[in-house]
């Protein structure tokens, strides 16, 4: 039970840490968005159930798992709300920036 | 080591320094704005550190555990409430700004000095 | 480790203050004062403080941004006059950063547990609280009794910013002209986005639950009427931001605003004048009930239900006062 | 494994700021805002084991449910004020180098 939850703490930090990395080194506005929303929920949902099995059924075991359900409502929906805020601006996803070659 | 335990006030003393240029040297007025926040964030900080004891925890007292150490409370409680308190003023100040610039049509502060002189 | 933690999280935010001064668009000082608060309340929760911490979250992540944001709505978002550091203010800055940091050598470090300040009243706060109030929060029981006077002050004071602001910017439908019908109706932003809209009004009620529980709950954990204020106001204005600032101004009319506002005060009052109508003195809750503890009790349960209804009253007015003036 | 965890989440946190204070458009700037928030959850679940006192999830809680709300308010103020979103990139070259020297602490001081 304890290297269960470990593995889960463990792999979700690298996750979080990830996320860190893609945030600050991806080339353009899109690949951050990418790299930052996708690893924040993983990396989230596995360290709060790292978590739990260490809380056992118990009050904070329930809390936890509400943090978990309102984080996973609300990162996604603010991924999406800025990525559609950032395209109808005029911000334009742009390939050459990801030193892709020509077509 | 021994030093370390003086870092908190260190950060203290920056913070508060780098709120209290953001007032005298900033003429925007939202930036001085800003800034009282950061002064008043570091005042929170100084009184928050004062209440830590080693090997505390939060005064929230459990049952069934004796001699328990906990932290200061009274720090706490008037934090707590200046917080609060914080956010009305500066709510208070914003107002301000936003009557000021209707008046004037700025918020920089050389520019409506400016303007009281040509009158 | 954790005063490791502690200098770590000072660091960060020692970078976002002076980020913040460095700004010149203001809006991009605003998105890292939200960064600062959210560091202010990780390290209060590392300095052992969590009621300050919960204070400074119900503030500091909903509240703060969207009053500033509703400020600078109204005003131009960039500083005009890019002027470089100012030398006389850095040097007068400096001088005075060293001459504190040199006050420092003589405080106490971190944690001392013979530092002054841990020997007058607070020992006596943590010995009496679980015999003359018998709640678990000794920082509930020093807001609400020990020291009523002070929260009482400090709820006058909420209540006269509000005041303030209102006079200075006016809500429709209550002080000023305007009236609520006046107001643009509808949601520009939100009002085509569709999942953002349906999870906000999810949300919605789990918020407004949340709050209630910070505010009966305040006596065992971490939570009272400052913090479960905050809340209550962060639930409806997200409603605002949904339906739009004219249907939030029809759900809770500024009139009803206003009398909240007042009455939360009042009812702290109330509760003093009936305490010395009683008997006792000024908010000297002993006499509210047969049993001195359980007088203790009912007093707390009820100023902290008028803290709650006065600031969620002051914050909403006061967000609705800078939402509505824009539309 | 509580302390590692959170050390994984303290790195993050300076990243996000890094990010944060570096934009250059303002969306990656409510990015970096919205990551910090949900990792000061995180951290904020962490610790509480960490210290032994679960009943603090309060705090977490409270996040969990707020932080949403500034990204949306964010959102809106924008549809208002696009020039502020966009002329962050007209002097970005400029912006980078001055605001360069302000997150040099921020990597001078991480690894400690």
């Amino acid at each position: 039970m304890t290297a269960l939850s470990t593995l889960l703490l463990l792999s979700g930090s690298a996750f979080v840490l990830i996320g860190g990395i893609g945030l600050l080194r991806m080339p353009n506005l899109y690949t951050r968005l990418h790299a930052a929303s996708l690893t924040d929920t993983l990396g989230t949902l596995l360290i709060l159930a790292g978590i739990i099995i260490q809380a056992g059924f118990t009050l904070a075991a329930i809390k936890l798992a509400a943090i978990a359900l309102f984080l996973m409502l609300t990162g996604p929906t603010a991924t999406y709300a800025l990525a559609n805020a950032a395209l109808l601006s005029g911000t334009i996803p742009n390939a050459r920036r990801l030193d892709l070659p020509p077509k | 080591m021994e030093l370390l335990g003086l870092f908190n006030y260190w950060v203290f003393a920056v913070l508060l320094m780098v709120g209290f240029y953001a007032v005298i040297a900033k003429t925007n007025m939202v930036k001085k704005l800003l800034g009282l926040s950061i002064f008043q964030g570091a005042v929170f900080l100084l009184y928050i550190t004062m209440d830590k004891v080693d090997g505390g925890t939060a005064p929230i007292i459990q049952p069934g555990v004796v001699d328990a150490i906990y932290s200061n409370p009274l720090p706490q409680v008037l934090i707590l409430t200046a917080i609060v308190v914080g956010i009305s003023t500066t709510a208070l100040g914003l107002a301000l700004i936003v009557r000021i610039y209707e008046a004037y049509g700025t918020i920089e502060e050389d520019e409506t000095q400016r303007l009281d002189m040509e009158e | 480790m954790t005063v490791l933690f502690g200098i770590f999280l000072l660091t960060l935010l020692v970078v976002v203050a002076i980020g913040i001064v460095r700004a010149e668009n203001l809006f991009t000082a605003v998105m890292l004062t939200g960064i600062f608060s959210l560091l202010m309340a990780s390290n209060f929760f590392v300095l052992d403080a969590a009621d300050v911490a919960l204070t400074e979250a119900a503030v500091g992540a909903g509240i703060s941004t969207v009053l500033l944001l509703g400020g600078l709505a109204l005003v131009p978002g960039r500083e005009g006059s890019r002027r470089r550091l100012h030398g006389l203010a850095l040097g007068v800055v400096s001088v005075l950063t060293l001459l504190v940091v040199y006050a420092t050598f003589e405080k106490p470090r971190l944690g001392d547990p013979e530092a002054p300040v841990h020997q007058h009243v607070a020992p006596w706060y943590l010995e009496q609280t679980p015999v003359l109030v018998d709640i678990p929060n000794v920082v509930t029981a020093v807001l609400g009794t020990f020291r009523g006077y002070d929260t009482l002050g400090e709820v006058i004071v909420v209540f006269t910013a509000g005041i303030g602001v209102l006079f200075l910017l006016g809500l429709p439908g209550a002080i000023g002209g305007r009236k609520t019908e006046e107001v643009q109706p509808g949601n520009s932003y939100l009002g085509h986005h569709l999942i953002p809209q349906i999870v906000g009004t999810l949300l919605i009620p789990f918020i407004l639950l949340f709050a209630l529980y910070v505010q009966f709950h305040g006596e065992y954990g971490p939570g009272g009427g400052f913090q479960a204020g905050a809340i209550f106001a962060t639930g409806m204005i997200l409603y605002s931001l949904i339906a739009g600032e004219r249907e939030a101004l029809l759900v809770v009319t500024p009139k009803v605003l206003i009398v909240m506002m007042a009455s939360g005060a009042l009812l702290f009052g109330g509760v003093g004048v009936l305490s010395m109508l009683l008997g006792g003195n000024f908010l000297d809750y002993n006499v509210l009930a047969e049993d001195p503890v359980a007088g203790q009790q009912w007093g707390i349960l009820i100023i902290e239900l008028g803290v709650g209804i006065t600031v969620t009253g002051v914050l909403l007015a006061v967000y609705h006062a800078f939402a509505a003036r824009g539309r | 494994m509580y302390t590692a965890a959170s050390i994984a989440i303290f790195i993050t946190m300076g990243l996000a700021l890094i990010r944060a204070l570096l934009g250059p458009s303002v969306y990656d700037r409510v990015l970096a805002v919205n990551m910090f928030g949900t990792k000061t959850v995180l951290l904020l679940s962490v610790v509480a084991f960490l210290y032994g006192r679960p009943d603090f999830l309060d705090l977490a809680l409270a996040y969990a449910l707020i932080n949403f709300i500034g990204v949306l308010a964010v959102l809106q103020f924008f549809e208002n004020r696009q020039e502020l979103a966009t002329d962050a990139d007209e002097d970005s070259g400029n912006r980078q180098k001055s605001n360069a020297t302000g997150t040099e602490p921020a990597a001078e001081k991480s690894p400690r």
